[in-house]
């Protein structure tokens, strides 16, 4: 086993991290900016070292300060997280050449998972099924019909040169064909003066759906089951949970099975994901992630396993310490990523002070975050706050037990997407799995502001009490010292 | 004699007035009793239904939180001093460093609430201005790529 | 369903069952006695009701007070918790006459299970295990010797009328019987002026095993498993886990069934546990808690049920959520109770303020607590403050787990016995399962005071830099205002 | 110049001094170095190992957690007001509220340190109160049977 591991990541992740190395006897070092000093994760670990400025661009992304940092503490391995370095195929093999562990696969494997065409071909070789497109062999009517045949109805005609949807076109069947290949060229020559197009299957209303994997370094790749990530904002994951609601046994069997052939197909080591969109029966390879997920306490929650702990075994060269008959599911998890922004201003990012930072709590209950009371939420990165996740026998009792969750989770000082949630949480559509990638988008309105007429009345009595100054009821007024009486009785407020 | 609160959700404000136990927005009402409990937290009550929030004064004014809705109150005569980011209705600062990507609008530009303003980017992620009303916009102060603070004045409103 | 739930109780179950009544959308109603305004328990409700002085006998334990409360709040049913009422078959006689449900067993059962000489003969009758004992006929030599052959050797001869040991024999072969028996007649005779003997196996350092079992109306009686509760401390349990790392497959069929074999004798509905003694292959039965226990918790980790939302299931005529077939045991789960008291003096109860009080965090941990910062624990109740609860993959992590979390929970302005459970589960014997029922009170300077010199040193170094008066690393500064700076940069506290 | 401490934890009592990061007790030195975190935690660092605390300052004096063991310190001329219940190292008194079953001693009686003096009872379960140090009890002020108050005291120890 490594004997320190260096967390090169913030926030909730590298708390996550340093909590599992902590509780297999592994010292770590954190890294951290000078905006970050005082954070949870630089208290959390057994050292901790400045790396730079607050802009992650000098500090968590700076290679050399990180790899100075892991020499310094006699680091002799290092976790990326996710985000920042961790799917950064030259990051791994510095730490690789510095003869330090990385966390994770190997920088050849990254690197290959990192290109999408390159990545198509080596898990399609393998047999897992992609999105079916192709540019046709020429421009002409004739081959342009040939490739949508091959491709399939519904398709899709996209500018080669564009994007933004200039020069796109839906294709339904045959007949509709001519008149569609006329008119993406033409507006793709209009806008791109290149009228060339790409033929593609047309994938409608599709969930996300991903798959856990995991390897060994003994020839070991299991698979830890889907979950379905389907509730995006602009490419952005809000609500994700596991197992899959319309992923039946036949599906699970062909999705996961895709999943290892994709893994193996390239050598995989360590935890990743492979992503994918269903339609229908149908599913496609969209990525594969060479790295921890955001996501990932929900599988740990279905299945019972720690996935970081696993991570460090497979690092340090042991056996996984499951097999695939070893692991199931169990009931049903959901995760809410809660964030500082405004859901009524376009989501716009928010800092400020967390003046008051309650987490709700309760069994099957998990909330993982990296910041605290009294913290300032800057600008400087990702303005996600923590992850409610919930465990339940059901779908339906996991459902209710996220939206107590959110109820009682308490934020005061900025705004945060806690309300958005919870209006998604109790959308009749997104409890009966009738969404699409999409579906936000195009039923914003729905969510957003994501509180009620009655919500904003309560919230005006209880500001209109709170507020008078020197009253006994007034909360601000030091309520928290050593001196404050416990057992304030429960004072009518008549106002 | 009324309390009256402007309240801020977000970007979005109204404006409340609460007396005897009614709250009156928009002209709607509701009854609510409202009772300290310890630790911060009040407890409000509708009819039936109880709920259970957190209030604390700040500088920028109350700041109340129910059933994960989370607002900011400013009470008049409360003397609370808002930051500097709602301070001016008529002048709309960045709510964050943030780089202009974008200006949509130039000076005398009649614009309807909601219209896009501008877009700033920030943390990897466009951040649209949008008009908070229907208005005129008076003067653009900020250019295309430039790096704006809390503090600047991106766009007076009027 | 059950509109509105009232639970009679405080604490951390009370805030437990209010969390699950929420999360099935059952309204609930706290009682609460003086002393426990504004207590957590009071807060997490929809409704809450004074109910008397803070004397339990005053409050907690006023039937017409939680009687009336209920009437005046239109509850409909009742939960108990644990403790208190939980198991008087009189109240629960009330309840049901008033026409409430109370979330139990009925009354009678109650009464049936709560006489332990009448419950000993109705599981003995349904052919589970009991602790072989007799009178014998005559108190004359042979009679008792003969008594003793049929419980079986080692035996122990106590005296009829009394206690506290005395008159009491050990006996582990039919060469010892004669000397033995007459020492304790006399002794008996001396102590209580009655000779007369009672003749019972002894039962060499047992385990305490109890089986988690639930039944519904509809005939379906179901087992959720076994925990091991043998660390016990005056009869009192410190640390329990679940499953038991010393049943064997073997061991655990057979007592499963004996469990599921006493409920269904006595006709048992809703949540009751059954309690084994086990000692090598051989178990009998203690006694039945008609109530849910204190660390169902483990159970509910190791099985991904929630007990107290199959509790309100049944009481409400429902089928069980689950059939046998549908349980199975994953993972390992422990439970400490952290409790305000002192070991280094005879784990004396404290009082006194939670001047700092954070739960430990992260995957895996969970925390059922009924106190929060701020709040005085006083004298009128049980001092238990809260139960760490860990699941691990393994004994092993559940191990780790649960002491990470235990070096995590920050507990300032009274004495607490965090190091002494920590203590516990770092000793080896702990750790190899050399235990029995009475291996705390035999081993007791293994684990007082819990603290090593190098902790008690390390203790001082932090109070001689932290009570530095006027100095900006003051934590007692008022550093948890709304003005306080969040990004405090490490100041390095030479002194 | 060192700094002198009285730290309790739970009944015991240490005397320890502290001088240029270098902790005396009973003639057992260590050293540490601690630092300041944000929210009331403390980093404490000897040789290679840091762990992370907490403190408090209150009016019985400071107190420090660190790894699950809590504790509370007098340090001298802090000018900390000890509580009541542990004002005064000659005058035993209970804990909190409860009612005396046994009184073991009577004045006058010598006795080592540990030996029982009287047990309470509350919360239905028995409190020995044992003698805090080798020493000869100049009173007893309560009977059994009495209920006695945490301000009670119970003997008078010297």
């Amino acid at each position: 086993m490594m004997r320190r591991v260096l967390i090169a990541n913030r926030g909730e992740i590298a708390v996550r991290i340093i909590r599992a190395c902590r509780e297999m006897g592994v010292r770590t070092v954190a890294v951290y900016s000078e905006a970050d000093a005082g954070a949870p994760h630089v208290l959390a670990a057994d050292d901790a070292v400045e790396i730079g400025p607050a802009a992650a661009s000098d500090s968590y992304l700076k290679v050399d300060a990180l790899l100075d940092a892991a020499r310094r503490t006699d680091a002799d391995a290092i976790h990326p997280g996710y985000g920042f370095l961790s799917e950064n195929a030259a990051f791994a093999a510095r730490v690789e050449s510095a003869g330090l562990t990385f966390i994770g696969p190997s920088s050849s494997v990254i690197a290959a998972m990192g290109s999408k065409t390159a990545a198509r071909k080596a898990v399609s070789a393998a047999g897992v099924p992609v999105v079916p497109g192709e540019t046709p062999a020429s421009q002409d009517l004739a081959a342009v019909r040939a490739s949508l045949g091959r491709v399939g109805y519904p398709a899709l005609l996209k500018a080669t040169a564009g994007g933004g949807g200039k020069g796109m076109r839906i294709v339904r069947s045959d007949d509709e064909a001519d008149e569609a290949i006329a008119a993406a060229s033409r507006e793709a020559t209009r806008a791109f003066s290149d009228g060339t197009v790409y033929v593609e299957r047309l994938i409608e209303r599709p969930r996300h759906i991903e798959i856990q994997v995991m390897a060994d370094r003994h020839g070991q790749t299991v698979h830890l089951f889907e979950r379905d990530c389907t509730l995006q904002r602009r490419h952005q994951k809000v609500i994700e949970e596991a197992p899959g609601p319309t992923v039946t046994p036949a599906i699970r069997e062909r999705m996961t099975r895709a999943a290892v052939a994709a893994a193996q197909a390239v050598g995989y080591v360590n935890a990743g994901t492979v992503e994918f969109l269903l339609s229908g029966d149908e599913f496609y390879f969209l990525e594969m992630n060479t790295r921890l997920q955001v996501e990932h306490p929900i599988t740990e929650e279905i299945t019972g396993v720690d996935l970081v702990r696993a991570q460090l075994l497979v690092a340090a060269g042991e056996r996984l310490p499951f097999r695939q008959d070893d692991l199931s599911v169990r009931g049903h998890a959901v995760e809410c990523r809660v964030y500082a922004e405004d859901p009524a201003s376009g989501f716009l990012p928010q800092s400020g002070p967390l003046l008051r930072y309650r987490e709700p709590q309760g069994p099957g209950i998990r909330v993982d975050a990296g910041v605290r009371e009294g913290q300032s939420i800057g600008v400087h990165y990702d303005p996600m706050l923590a992850k409610v996740i919930a465990y339940g026998e059901n779908r339906t009792a996991a459902f209710a037990r996220t939206t107590r969750a959110l109820e009682d989770f308490d934020i005061l000082g900025l705004q945060h997407n806690i309300g958005f949630l919870a209006a998604l949480l109790r959308d009749p559509r997104v409890v009966a799995c009738d969404t699409h990638t999409r579906f936000i988008e195009e039923h914003i309105e729905s969510f957003v502001p994501g509180y009620t007429d009655e919500q904003l009345h309560a919230l005006v009595a209880l500001a209109a009490v709170a507020d008078g100054s020197g009253d006994p009821r007034d909360p601000g007024s030091g309520g928290r010292g050593p001196g404050f009486d416990p057992f304030e009785t429960l004072n009518r407020g008549v106002f | 004699m009324a309390t009256k609160l402007r309240v801020t959700i977000g970007t979005r404000e109204f404006a409340a007035s609460v007396e005897a136990g009614v709250v009156t927005i928009d002209g709607v009402e509701g009854t609510f009793e409202v009772a300290a409990g310890a630790d911060g937290r009040w407890t409000v009550r509708q009819g039936d239904a109880r709920s259970v929030g957190a209030a604390l004064k700040a500088q920028d004014g109350t700041w109340v939180t129910l059933a994960g809705i989370t607002a900011r109150a400013d009470v008049e005569g409360a003397g609370a001093r808002p930051r500097s980011r709602t301070s001016d209705a008529d002048a709309l600062r960045p709510p964050m460093s943030a780089t202009v990507v974008r200006i949509h609008v130039t000076a005398g530009a009649v614009v309807n609430e909601g219209d896009p303003l501008l877009v700033l980017e920030a943390m990897k992620m466009e951040l649209p201005i949008r008009a908070p009303r229907d208005g005129v916009v008076k003067a653009v102060h900020c250019r295309e790529g430039e790096l704006v603070q809390p503090a600047t004045i991106l766009v007076d409103f009027e």
